[in-house]
């Protein structure tokens, strides 16, 4: 392996749709970047935001979360209510001084092997991008000089 | 223990405010029970405070220490593993002791930034930038302050706790449960808890004990609470108004819905819930009604500061915003 | 060889109040510092918050006076909207403030300041508490204390909806009003509280007023700092703690400014000094001068006595009476002795029960006309409060969701910093002298000096309010302690 | 807030033995991913976390492979086993069996998809082999918080409901019946028969449609064990496979059933007449009280009371006088009936293109222009014309005659998909106006589509007929003539694709092919069944190739066009593929139900209502009495929705619980082993 980051990614797949649709990615050949370790869930409903965060606290970089495309979810219209999390999911993120785009929603139905690798490399060339998660600058900050063991904290900028 | 021998009792705080002190006086009367069945050994707030009196103590000669307040500076953290040291059962006293409270808000920031503000108001005149420091050459010699921590960290953050009993302060008559709870155990009377419970609170959420009538939710639009003029027996979430109330841990008698204002959250989550925000997150989002993204993105424009919304007192225990990383956390 | 002493809480490890003592080749005392050792960063992380959640964050600055807090954030928050409230709720608002002063003042004089003068500055330190004020002035005092808490936080529970931490203020006015039967509840629990505030007056008259070296004591020059003096007033320059103008009278008593909430960081700013967390508010048209007194420093102070010397009087008929024995009795205004805060704060305590019982009776109380919906665009607030340790001032800037950018927080007890820091010096500085051995009773002398203040330093900083345990040790030039005194309150 | 971040906290008090599998796939797996290291690496760095024992093995699917495990399961007393193979979507019954045998619960058995996963899709094989480390981790973390699952078993109602009387429906029905379970046949308009019934000949063998439906129209109707209620819908479905309780809406038809004889009477005698626009296409009259069709089943008349005057002016009831049996009953309310069964049948059908959509074809504006449906009932000999092909007006025969194909159908603007039936019933066309008018026949057509038996000898046969053909999509039907030639013609505007030209076709008559579209309530009637559709609103099979007729809801089971365009044979095969399968499931008498489900645990609900809306199955109830919400175990799908939504925490879901997947993440970033996040 070069020296460059590679990112760990955890993804979230649904039971009918997407995990299928690496499954076909698998039996058609597709190559893909290995960054990427599945979870399959039964549907993306089940996705609950602590999973994404606790992925997010215990190292992974970025989340990936897949399903059904809306309207021909295996459970009628589940997908939609990730759908939703995942927005909320979003600004929580953003509030917390992470790049939201960290975590990437993909609507993935079993015939879309293809799609389903390309998504995953190009998420992965994002993550790569915005780098490692700073536990600095988001999170433990044990890394970060205590403030006052300075005389005067030098700082960038103090976003509003 | 022998029967002669008083249990030794202590309240401590850390980075706290007060009001969990203010809130175990007004258990009032219940106040003497506690002096008549321990022996307060350290209690600052209403007793001589003997710190090295405290050091000299026996490991574990404490029976029961109520910590409230988080962990700020190096100071905090020291006396919490003090503590620790000396107690038998340590329990974490209150939000902030239990989950950051408030001022856990304090790590959505750089803390550079905490002390960069400070010194930066408006009505501050601090032409030549100075900033407090740890130690300090004055003419005379030099002074010292504690350092302030990068983040706040909440008690189980620093040392191993025993019991959790949540609230912002916790509910008085909690208290006079606990504290009755604890003498009957002392007479035999009751068992203890297992390790890690929490105490003095419900094992539900604060809609179990909501009196306001609630239907199927469907969110259209998120109301700010002095936006409209609520129904005043109906749910608040119905009506738009996100109220923390269906994730946060009961107890508190539903007290603040009762008087027409939302749940702001300070019971903290519910039992074996890892992160309270998420919780929310994820059960607001689930009754927006809409299935169209910019819809639900105007819908969620409604909420106009999310983050605060969600960890409001939970961020310092929260997953992605706790003291320190979750693989670092001590595994017990 | 400087000798040098630290006086330092037992507790400081919590981070209360820390003071150094520094003595001279003599044996003088040299200089003194008086540190407070935390900062939460409110002003930082409040940012980026909706500003009706500001009554409920700041509520967390303190846990003994949040009422003060949710009332200033809720001011601010009404100024950020352009939102007057309807007068019912402004009614219920400074009800619910008169009510916690009740219970606030009772609590200092009982348990924090009191002990000093009903058991004696010399006491044993194990009975100088509240327990030890209940065994002297009897059971029944102590139940009666225990009742006027309970009281206070009665009616804070019944409009606050909560008994610490209220929860009903919103830009605009309450989420609640309260009904015929809650308000003759409150009605009776005033009654009574009158009586209380009476009492204690008496109290302190036979107790303290009657002990001659007592007075000497108030009045003796330790304890007395020419300085300015803040405080609420309303339109007939009257005290108010809920609302009104801030007033500022010099050390003659002379009105130096008055000006308005919004107006207020034209007339005060802050000092920072890098061995400590807490800055040192002054008087801006006059300056930072250092930690001295007089007309030419811009140090004042906002506590119970201020609020008296810069008042022309109190707005209910029995306080005005004890206001008017209060300057008589120690010789016309202002009264710059700092021990006088005790009585003030007795003064006050009949003020705010008279007030609680006017508000409760006043008809339009139980209005359900206690919230109007802002309908401008948010922008900027001041809102002032009296604390019971000093004039509160919170200051907002939102964006045009009402989200905000900006917070400054100009607390109670910080404006007293300096002339705290003043009263310690000069309290060490006449107590402490060559070739004197330094005794607890003596320390506490030096407690007291600041006890009068009733510092919270909850608000300045958040640690425990009032609580200054003291611990002395004095080191040798090699710095190696040769004799440890404690003392607590 | 608690240590619940304990990786040891486990449902089985860290007791496990865990058996760890590694298959080589011949050299589909071993190629890439270095399996016997990765065993090495299970059993000693995954020691700690109760991996007894890590084996890796040429074809773990292969008998050996599986008695490897059930050996080791008797031997080791494993009581926890990971399979590192392929997709569980492949094996996981296979190696869930073998631990079944080997007495161990089935679900205890984890599969974790190092081929499809890995080595297919990865080259490097450092990393890949890393990536089946860390993905085995997560398997041993996730395995360890499994618990013994057992399915629930339901009796199965031996009666069927059958929901639309077109002829899959009826074909559907008919397998059953014969089969003596009873059914229930559900029909919204007055009579079955559907579509088929208003089709003159049917393609290729031109038979007449009536001909062939009408007899097993008329068995459905006499049929012991068929309860037929026409005129009818379904209000409400409860329950659960083996068990629904349906709730029908039967529409009053202001008749007596009991008392009528079908005379017709009542027909003759109203005076009101009335366009009919459902079985004539509007192109002939019926009455306010009416049969829809002489071969109707059941053969009573209903009352339309939109249009019957007595309702209108409250005067009339020329019907009641002259009924002979006095089986009219004005005051006749709607009546709702409830019953169960155990296994439902979606035939619901399709609506027809509304040609008016597309606009420059100008139907509707231009009189000539006709659809499909119209044509079909102009050839019918018992339709309007007797079976004359006429112009609007009524007598004039077309000298020429265009039929343009894909009318909606495989149309961005409209709809994408092909409809199936179109060429053929555009040849039927051709073939029937070449016949009866011998008029020019034009058919135009973007592809000529003739698969299945003797269809393309049918095009052929057409071809020969002098039938001419013009491929190319159609531009434009106009009225306005450019040269003499056009005048008081239709031209149609077309660019013939094989000549490469534009050209202005004159006709006398256009003949629409309209394409097939689901119908317009397929959504809600979806929702009502708990089923789902696709985009377009077909009904969605529960896969596309392998279980087209059984759906995602256990139970319900479609035919015909509802779940997509498809000509007669093939509507009548999937009928009776789905009586088959109803069949049997009722001679199973029971049926086994995925222990994967939602629970609630009563204490810690709240009764907030967050989840209550969130199931598509009805299977969340809320208890207004004791303030909590309850999970119908037989009614979950296991989706975890409101699992994941409840704020309390207080609902959990069996197979994938939070501690479970906690765990894998966990596992995933090996964080079980004591270092910090790995990368792949």
């Amino acid at each position: 392996m070069t020296d460059q980051f590679e990112p760990t990614i955890i993804g979230f797949t649904c039971n009918w749709c997407s995990y299928r649709a690496a499954d076909l990615a698998g039996t058609a050949r597709i190559k893909y970047p290995p960054n990427v370790r599945l979870i399959r869930l039964m549907c993306s409903g089940r996705l609950d935001p602590t999973f994404v965060f606790k992925a997010l606290a215990s190292g992974a970089d970025g989340v990936m979360i897949t399903g059904c495309h809306p309207g021909e979810c295996h459970y009628i219209e589940q997908n939609y209510k990730a759908l939703r999390r995942f927005h909320l999911m979003r600004r929580t993120l953003q509030g917390f001084g992470l790049e939201p785009t960290r975590v990437r929603l993909v609507w993935a139905s079993a015939a879309e092997g293809a799609k389903f690798a390309s998504e995953v490399a190009s998420f992965v060339e994002e993550i790569r991008s915005l780098g490692p998660l700073h536990w600095g600058k988001n999170n433990g900050k044990d890394d970060v000089q205590s403030p006052t063991q300075q005389s005067k904290p030098e700082i960038a900028e103090v976003p509003a | 223990m022998t029967p002669n021998a008083k249990p030794k009792f202590a309240m401590y705080w850390a980075a706290s405010c007060g009001g969990c002190e203010i809130a175990v006086l007004n258990i009032h009367e219940k106040i003497l029970e506690v002096d008549a069945n321990f022996d307060i050994v350290f209690w600052p707030v209403a007793m001589d405070a003997k710190y090295k009196d405290v050091e000299a103590m026996e490991d574990g000669s404490i029976l029961l220490t109520l910590f409230n307040g988080g962990i700020r500076n190096d100071e905090n953290e020291h006396i919490a593993k003090l503590l620790r040291r000396k107690s038998k059962i340590l329990v974490a006293f209150g939000s902030c002791a239990n989950e950051g409270c408030i001022p856990g808000l304090a790590n959505l920031s750089d803390s550079r930034e905490l002390v960069y503000t400070a010194y930066n108001t408006i009505t501050t005149d601090n032409p030549h930038q100075i900033y407090p420091m740890t130690s300090y050459d004055v003419p005379e010699g030099e002074i010292h302050i504690p350092t302030i921590l990068p983040v706040l960290k909440t008690l189980n953050q620093v040392v191993d706790v025993d019991y959790y009993m949540p609230g912002c302060p916790p509910e008085s008559k909690q208290i006079a449960a606990v504290i009755d709870l604890v003498i009957s155990v002392l007479e035999g009377k009751a068992e203890l808890p297992p390790k890690g419970s929490v105490i003095g609170a419900g094992n539900s959420t604060v809609c179990d004990e909501c009196k306001r009538i609630r239907n199927i939710k469907s969110i259209k639009s998120f109301e700010r609470i002095w936006g409209i003029a609520p129904d005043s027996s109906l749910c608040l979430l119905e009506q738009g108004i996100p109220c923390n109330g269906p994730a946060t841990r009961s107890g508190c008698d539903a007290r603040c819905p009762a008087a027409g204002a939302q749940c702001i959250g300070c019971y903290g989550p519910a039992e074996d819930v890892e992160d309270y925000g998420a919780r929310l997150i994820s059960s607001f989002a689930s009754v927006i009604d809409s299935n169209d993204p910019e819809e639900i993105d105007k819908i969620l424009d409604g909420l106009v500061d999310p983050t605060g919304q969600f960890y409001r007192f939970n961020l310092a225990g929260s997953l992605l915003k706790a003291g320190v990383p979750a693989w670092k956390k001590e595994k017990a | 060889m400087a000798q040098r002493i630290t006086i330092d809480p037992i507790t400081r490890l919590e981070g209360h109040g820390k003071i150094e003592i520094f003595l001279n080749e003599e044996g003088d005392v040299a200089n003194t510092y008086f540190q407070i050792p935390e900062l939460r960063g409110f002003e930082r992380f409040c940012v980026g918050r909706p500003v009706e959640e500001m009554p409920l964050l700041t509520n967390r600055i303190c846990g003994v006076c949040p009422e003060a807090h949710h009332m200033a954030a809720a001011k601010a928050a009404d100024a950020v909207y352009h939102i007057d409230p309807p007068r019912t709720a402004k009614l219920l608002r400074e009800l619910l403030y008169s009510a916690f002063y009740v219970t606030d003042h009772t609590t200092h004089f009982y348990a924090l300041g009191g002990p000093d003068f009903v058991l004696g500055p010399d006491a044993p330190v194990a009975e100088r508490n509240i327990l030890g004020v209940i065994h002297k002035v009897g059971l029944e005092i102590g139940g009666k204390v225990i009742q006027a808490r309970k009281y206070g936080h009665n009616v804070v529970e019944i409009i606050g909806g909560r008994k610490v931490h209220p929860c009903t203020s919103i830009p605009g006015g309450l989420t609640k009003g309260i009904t015929e039967e809650q308000r003759k509840e409150i009605e009776e629990m005033g009654k009574w509280a009158i009586e209380f505030a009476q009492f204690s007056l008496k109290l302190f008259n036979d107790i303290v007023l009657g002990n001659k070296a007592y007075v000497d004591l108030i009045l003796g020059d330790i304890y007395t700092h020419r300085t300015y003096y803040m405080g609420l007033v309303d339109e007939n320059n009257k005290t108010n703690f809920y609302d009104g103008k801030v007033r500022v009278v010099d050390p003659d008593g002379k009105e130096f400014i008055k000006y308005l909430p919004k107006d207020y960081a034209e007339h005060i700013a802050e000092h920072v000094e890098p061995w400590t967390y807490l800055k040192f508010p002054y008087l801006k048209k006059i300056g930072w001068k250092g930690f001295v007194d007089g007309k030419d420093s811009g140090i004042y102070m906002a506590t119970p006595l201020s609020r008296l010397n810069a008042s022309d009087g109190m707005a209910t008929p029995r306080a005005q009476e004890e206001y008017e024995r209060f300057y008589s009795t120690l010789g016309g205004k202002p009264v710059h002795q700092r021990l006088a805060t005790h009585w003030a704060r007795l003064i006050e305590l009949l003020y705010a029960a008279e007030r609680w019982v006017e508000l409760a009776t006043d008809p339009e109380v139980t209005s359900a006309n206690f919230h109007a919906i802002p309908t401008e665009k948010p922008t900027e607030g001041v809102g002032i409060v009296e604390a019971p340790r000093g004039t509160l001032t919170h200051h907002y800037v939102t964006d045009e969701r009402g989200v905000i950018t900006k917070v400054n927080l100009v607390v109670g007890t910080t404006n007293n910093y300096a002339p705290m820091s003043m009263s310690i010096n000069k309290a060490a500085r006449s107590l402490i002298k060559k070739g004197t051995m330094v005794t607890e009773g003596m320390l506490n002398m030096v407690e007291m000096a600041f006890r009068a203040y009733d510092p919270c330093f909850g608000c300045a900083t958040h640690s425990l309010p009032g609580q200054m345990p003291l611990q002395v040790t004095i080191h040798d030039s090699q710095g190696n302690p040769l004799k440890v005194l404690r003392q607590y309150c | 807030m608690t240590e619940k971040n304990d990786v040891n906290t486990t449902l089985t008090g860290g007791q496990e033995k865990i058996g760890v599998y590694i298959c080589h796939c011949g050299t589909n797996i071993a190629g890439v991913v270095d399996v016997a290291q990765v065993a090495a690496w299970a059993a000693d760095k995954l020691k700690h976390r109760g991996v007894v024992i890590a084996r890796d093995y040429k074809f773990m699917c292969s008998s050996l492979g599986q008695e490897l495990i059930e050996k080791d399961i008797k031997e080791l007393g494993l009581n926890r086993v990971i399979v590192a193979a392929c997709s569980p979507h492949l094996h996981e019954k296979t190696f869930r069996t073998a631990c079944s045998n080997a007495g161990l619960n089935p679900y205890l058995c984890e599969m974790v998809s190092i081929r499809e996963q890995v080595s297919w899709v990865h080259t490097d094989k450092v990393a890949a082999t890393a990536k089946a480390k860390a993905m085995i981790s997560g398997g041993v973390e996730r395995v360890r918080h499994q618990v013994p699952l057992e399915a629930m078993t339901v009796p199965i109602h031996p009666d069927t409901m059958i929901v639309g009387g077109g002829i899959a429906g009826i074909q559907s029905a008919l397998e059953i019946a014969d089969a003596g379970h009873h059914v229930y046949m559900i029909e919204r308009e007055p009579s079955i028969g559907g579509h088929m019934a208003q089709f003159d000949k049917t393609f290729p063998t031109l038979d007449c449609a009536a001909c062939i439906l009408t007899p097993k129209m008329v068995s459905v109707g006499t049929h012991p064990h068929i309860t037929l209620l026409t005129f009818s819908e379904v209000e409400k479905v409860e329950g659960y496979v083996g068990s629904f309780t349906v709730t029908v809406r039967k529409k009053a038809r202001k008749i007596k059933e009991d008392l009528c004889t079908g005379c017709g009477i009542c027909q003759e005698k109203c005076p009101k007449k009335v366009i009919d626009d459902v079985y004539e296409a509007g192109l002939g009259y019926r009455k306010a009280v009416y049969t829809p069709f002489p071969q109707a089943v059941p053969n009573f008349p209903v009352m339309d009371v939109e249009n019957c005057t007595y309702y209108e002016k409250g005067t009339c009831k020329a019907c009641e006088k002259f009924c002979p049996t006095e089986a009219i009953d004005f005051n006749q309310q709607d009546e709702i009936l409830t019953f169960q069964v155990g296994n439902i049948v979606l035939a619901t059908g399709y609506d027809l293109f509304d040609a008016r959509r597309v606009t420059n074809y100008g139907y509707a504006r231009l009189p000539n222009v006709f659809t499909s449906l119209e044509i079909e009932r102009l050839s019918n000999a018992a339709g309007p014309t007797n079976g004359e092909i006429v112009l609007r007006d009524g007598k004039t025969q077309p000298k020429a005659v265009g039929i343009i194909h894909c009318v909606g159908s495989r149309d961005r603007n409209f709809n994408n998909y092909c409809s199936v039936i179109c060429c053929m019933q555009s040849l039927k066309f051709a073939h029937l106006m070449h016949e009866r008018t011998g008029a020019t026949v034009y058919n135009f057509y973007i592809d000529m589509r003739t698969p299945y038996k003797d269809y393309d000898e049918f095009y052929q046969r057409v071809l020969e007929e002098g039938t001419l053909f013009v491929r190319g999509k159609v531009a434009e039907v106009t009225d306005v003539p450019r040269i003499p030639a056009e005048k008081g013609k239709l031209i149609i505007q077309v660019e013939d694709t094989l000549i490469g030209k534009q050209r202005r076709i004159p006709v006398d008559m256009v003949i629409l092919s309209s394409g097939l579209e689901p119908r317009k309530d397929s959504y809600e009637t979806a929702k009502k069944f708990g089923i789902s559709c696709s985009a377009n609103g077909w009904f969605t099979e529960k896969h596309p190739k392998l279980d087209p007729v059984a759906t995602m809801t256990e139970g319900i089971y479609i035919a015909g066009c509802a779940q997509g365009p498809k000509d007669i044979p093939t509507s009548v095969a999937q009928g009776a593929a789905a009586a088959a399968r109803v069949l049997g499931k009722i001679e199973q008498k029971e049926v086994a139900l995925e222990p994967v489900r939602a629970s609630v645990i009563e204490e810690r609900c709240s009764g907030c209502r967050i989840c209550n809306g969130l199931c598509p199955f009805n299977a969340i109830s809320f208890h207004e009495d004791r303030m909590v919400t309850e999970i119908n175990p037989a009614l979950c799908q296991g989706c975890g929705t409101c699992v994941a939504a409840c704020p309390a925490g207080a609902i959990t879901g069996t197979g994938f619980t939070n501690d479970q997947i906690m765990a894998q993440i966990e596992g995933l970033l090996l964080l079980n082993i004591g270092q910090e996040p790995v990368a792949a």
